[in-house]
């Protein structure tokens, strides 16, 4: 990023974009010293929600922690589940049948599409548009409908279990399935021709808040802040797990580093989730959906082990260092978001606090995600 | 490739350790192999050094334990290979009366690395050098482990409670938390 | 209409009784317009239709405490959304409904239209100021620079009509496109007319009258996603019911006067029996499409709008007052 | 200069492609379920908190083998049975569920083999007060029984 414009401000007053308001979509405070709208220094004040989910791991068994992982980010749940799934079953070698994986890596990508239509829908509506966050509202409803029919829950489902998953889905998961992937690309199609060509949204993006490769390197930013300023970083790409090598998709990657650019590769995983749902459903093998004996007690051997797994929201890692009981001894989240908005504070100096709020829109914030 | 840089440049840390280079050499590590046999017996305490783990089963490639003095020189090793900060978690090992601060970098291109730091210091009083100068990314995650552990990062820029209330003077990930 | 007082005290009320119950319908005309773009009903609960939608939310509004913040200017505070309204419903008495139904024909209609209009950007000034809350500031600020900047290309449009016609006085401006569609100054068909460029003015004043409003995608000054509710931040019941009135009688008077300096006022697009039905359904249509745009577009910048305004509308419109101002010595 | 006209140009066509847009969707129908009036039926599947189920002359299947209390993550279930002379097996005589503190994981209706607790379908649970979500499981069965 050029060099911070410092603006030598001889009197400027601290605005609390406070725990409520319209821009920050949760309890997250960023006080910033304005020197009229423009932004002299900020700083992020986190912990508003705050439920020490490490500290309930280390309490509960593993069957009793996994619901906890889809209540951090409610919008892309099944990432975070796959991500802990993933991790245990790698610790204590568990098998997991073919056709568990192919579900979850189909069900992990609608989850990603319906989370990138929530973000899709409150940044423009940031930006003023309205309109545009009902119809990818309504788009995510269809989402969910189907998810709901096969895993009970809207937002937090607790779907996965260690081994396999917890029923299996039907034919007519796959039919709904195969009619909501045209009607999806025909509504991006309609997003694109709304948002992405108007003059006024792309006046607005274009040059707004530039991230350089360094800081992003420097913050350990990942997903479409990383990918917006040319890193071409996606954990399914670059540390291959469950059956995404099975799948050919390619990553969008931007290197302008501005907020359009991070809208535009937003825009395009959707499409590129569609793809690997389609090859996911033509894949499908049948056969069982858990292991023919389910461990009943699980306890993984003494050890530290790390997983690292590609969320809605970018590279979420999960640490187990297991001291071989039923409770595992420490249990680390590595959310994407928590760096993500650390680079907040140095990159928005210099800026209007609409392009602020605006920058804020781009990097995709859930913020009990942050906080954990 | 990126694999045998990092692990000949952070091996330059620990001259004394050169001697058996047989563990150096071997890629498979020696200790890991005699950790899971002799998993009843607690294990010696890791002595420091660098040690290539199997990526499969454990998540990451190098696996280097190292004296706080010496944490600030590896991890600019480790920025000069253009590696990203991906945590900072900090371990109560209460038995042993000792807390551990593990640092994960990890890479953005295709040749995948991710290098793990560990570092032990003693449970009472816990203090570690500050990498913020070198990681600005890391200013949070140490914040946040200062909450959790208790463990005081020196020149840290801002070390107030970052999750837990402004006057919280408890660390609740302790083994002896009561809450 | 002879100037007596109970004329004036008839007309004065007729123009706040059409203010104020356009300001009602038209809330509830946007709140359903807006959901059938968002492909949901909108109002439909209270009455059919959801019509009782607007006097219910007024006696709510009503019925709420007004509350001015501990150290506020309370003279300012309270002199603000007064100042929001006067003006609007002031202007109605100069616009030309039909030849026959219009409260005062002044000969500098077009002037005194202007003079209220520019009262508008003062009552926000005072609201923002008044009510010592940071986000009302910044709000202020902005719209007053946006006032400015986008009063002169509107003046400037303006002129060039006037110039076209000789006279300020709107009935005379009306009368002179009398007849069917072509003789509006829409469309550069008259004789004495050729400039090509009267669209594009059209265009301009239409433009100048959203941001003249803070409607649309020039609403900074009531931006809701950042600055949470612009100047009328801290205004509680009928405070804050003043505003709204006021905002929407100024949208009122934005579209009769695009309606009279462009589409030919109450005159009849095929020359028939021209009549206030014509004048009524054309301000209806523009108020369609301003309600249309602002569920359409996003916010612009500061800096956009004000480059919009200095860069792009003030260029053009100087150049079209220019060349119609050469055309007209030719013919 | 070109660029000047160009981009106003693009420009105006860009807004004129968005308002084409909201102009189709203005005349498409509209979506929404009306839900006081409409309500939509819950899939086969869904997770209303859990509910006892009776067999055929209506006492519930559960034999009080505390399974689902231990398997309950957030400890919401509480239970008591007492033990009959005659019959062999336990009769349930309290089944409270705290709904406030349960996640609706599903490990209660994993964990009990003798089919005795399934998921409801109840999802409309506003209420002002924090006592309502103390459910009484076996009063609600014979209540739906009756």
């Amino acid at each position: 990023m050029s060099e911070p414009v410092r603006i030598q401000a001889d009197e400027t007053f601290v605005l609390n974009v406070g725990p409520q308001h319209p821009a920050t979509h949760g309890v997250l405070r960023v006080k910033m010293e304005m020197d009229g709208e423009y932004i002299v220094n900020a700083e992020t004040v986190i912990g508003y929600i705050h439920r020490m989910h490490e500290k309930m791991a280390e309490l509960k068994t593993y069957p009793q922690y996994y619901m906890n992982l889809s209540r951090m980010d409610y919008l892309g749940a099944l990432g975070y589940c796959h991500g802990h799934v993933l991790l245990v079953e790698k610790a204590s070698k568990i098998e997991v049948p073919e056709r568990a994986e192919y579900i979850r890596a189909i069900t992990v990508e609608l989850n990603r599409i319906a989370s990138h239509l929530f973000w899709f829908g409150a940044f423009v509506m940031d930006l003023g548009g309205f309109s545009p966050l009902m119809y990818a509202l309504q788009d995510r409803e269809y989402i969910l409908d189907i998810l709901e029919r096969i895993t009970g829950s809207r937002l937090t489902y607790s779907y996965y279990r260690f081994g396999g998953i917890y029923n299996d889905v039907d034919e007519q998961f796959v039919e709904s399935t195969r009619k909501f992937i045209p009607r999806m690309r025909k509504s991006l199609k309609k997003y694109h021709r709304l948002v992405t060509g108007n003059i006024i949204f792309r006046k607005r993006l274009e040059g707004n808040a530039l991230l350089s490769r360094e800081t992003c390197r420097k913050y350990g930013a990942s997903s479409a802040v990383a990918r917006g300023s040319g890193i071409n970083y996606d954990v399914r790409k670059n540390e291959p797990y469950s059956v995404y090598p099975e799948f050919d998709f390619d990553i969008p990657v931007y290197s302008e580093g501005d907020s359009m650019a991070r809208y535009k590769v937003r825009m395009e995983e959707m499409e590129q989730s569609l793809r690997i749902i389609e090859q996911g459903l033509d894949k499908l093998p049948d056969g069982p959906i858990m292991p023919k004996k389910p461990p009943k007690i699980i306890k993984p051997p003494v050890g530290d082990y790390y997983q690292a797994v590609e969320t809605a929201r970018g590279n979420f890692g999960i640490r187990l260092i297991s001291d071989g009981t039923k409770n595992p001894y420490r249990l680390k989240l590595r959310s994407p978001t928590y760096s993500n908005m650390h680079l907040f504070d140095e990159s928005c100096r210099g800026l209007l606090i609409m392009d602020a709020l605006a920058f804020m829109g781009s990097l995709d914030l859930v913020i009990p995600e942050i906080d954990r | 490739m990126i694999l045998e840089k990092t692990h000949t440049a952070l091996a330059v840390l620990f001259p004394e350790t050169t001697i058996d280079d047989s563990q150096i050499g071997a890629v498979e590590e020696v200790p890991a192999k005699e950790e899971e046999k002799g998993a009843k017996k607690t294990p010696e305490p890791r002595k420091n050094g660098v040690i290539l783990r199997d990526y499969a089963v454990h998540g990451y490639h190098v696996d280097i334990q190292l004296a706080p003095s010496q944490l600030r020189e590896a991890v600019a090793i480790v920025d000069s290979l253009d590696y990203f900060i991906e945590s900072i978690t900090g371990v109560d090992w209460i038995k042993e009366e000792q807390m551990e601060v593990i640092y994960d970098f990890s890479r953005y291109d295709f040749d995948l690395c991710r290098v793990v730091i560990r570092t032990r210091v003693p449970r009472d009083q816990p203090s570690l050098p500050s990498i913020t100068s070198i990681y600005a990314g890391a200013n949070w995650h140490e914040r946040e482990t200062h909450d959790f552990f208790g463990i005081k990062f020196e020149d840290h820029p801002h070390l107030v409670p970052l999750l837990l209330p402004e006057d919280a003077d408890f660390h609740p990930l302790l083994k002896d938390f009561k809450a | 209409m002879k100037l007596t007082l109970l004329n004036a005290i008839i007309a004065v009320s007729i123009a706040i009784g059409f203010a104020a119950l356009n300001a009602a319908y038209l809330v509830w005309a946007e709140r359903r317009g807006a959901g059938r773009i968002q492909r949901r009903p909108g109002p439909n609960i209270n009455g059919p239709l959801g019509l009782l939608q607007p006097p219910l939310d007024g006696i709510k509004l009503m019925a709420k405490q007004l509350i001015i913040p501990g150290g506020a200017d309370k003279a300012l505070f309270i002199a603000a959304p007064v100042l929001a309204m006067a003006p609007a419903i002031m202007s109605f008495v100069t616009i030309p409904f039909s030849d026959a139904i219009i409260a005062h024909d002044l000969n500098i209609g077009v002037l005194v239209l202007f003079a209220f209009a520019s009262l508008g950007s003062i009552s926000l000034l005072f609201a923002g100021w008044s009510s010592r809350n940071k986000y009302a500031v910044m709000s202020a600020m902005r719209a007053v620079s946006q006032a400015i900047a986008y009063e002169i290309p509107m003046l400037i449009t303006v002129i060039t009509v006037v110039l076209i016609v000789g006279s300020m006085s709107l009935t005379d401006i009306v009368l002179a496109q009398k007849g069917g569609i072509w003789n509006w100054y829409i469309f550069p068909l008259r004789s004495g007319l050729f400039n090509p460029l009267m669209m594009m003015s059209f265009l301009i004043f239409f433009i100048c009258s959203l941001a003249e409003t803070n409607r649309a995608p020039f609403d900074l000054g009531e931006a809701e996603s950042e600055l949470v509710a612009g100047f009328h931040t801290e205004y509680g019941s009928m405070g804050f019911g003043l505003f709204f009135m006021g905002e929407y009688a100024n949208i009122v008077i934005g579209a009769c006067l695009t309606t009279i300096l462009f589409l030919g006022g109450w005159g009849c697009p095929f020359g028939l029996y021209p009549g206030v039905w014509w004048f009524i359904i054309k301000i209806y249509l523009i108020i369609a499409t301003i309600i249309w745009i602002r569920w359409t577009f996003p916010r612009t910048t500061i800096y956009g709008l004000l480059n919009l305004s200095w860069k792009i509308l003030i260029p053009l419109s100087l150049f079209n007052l220019l060349l119609t101002a050469g055309l007209l010595k030719v013919f | 200069m070109v660029s000047y006209f160009s981009e106003i140009f693009s420009g105006l066509w860009s807004l004129l492609v968005g308002l084409s847009i909201t102009f189709k969707e203005f005349f498409s129908p509209s979506v929404t379920v009306e839900y006081p009036y409409e309500t939509l039926k819950m899939p086969e599947r869904f997770r209303g908190h859990i509910q006892l189920i009776a067999d055929e002359e209506g006492n519930p299947n559960c034999i009080v083998c505390m399974m689902c209390q231990r398997a309950c993550p957030s400890g919401c279930i509480s239970l008591a049975g007492k033990k009959e002379e005659g019959q062999k097996k336990k009769v349930l005589t309290k089944y409270i569920l705290d709904f406030t503190t349960c996640s609706l994981c599903g490990s209660c209706v994993e964990s009990c083999n003798f089919s005795a607790l399934e998921f409801s379908k109840e999802y409309n649970l506003a209420s002002t007060r924090k006592e309502d979500y103390i459910i009484d499981l076996k009063k609600r069965l014979e209540e739906n029984n009756s």
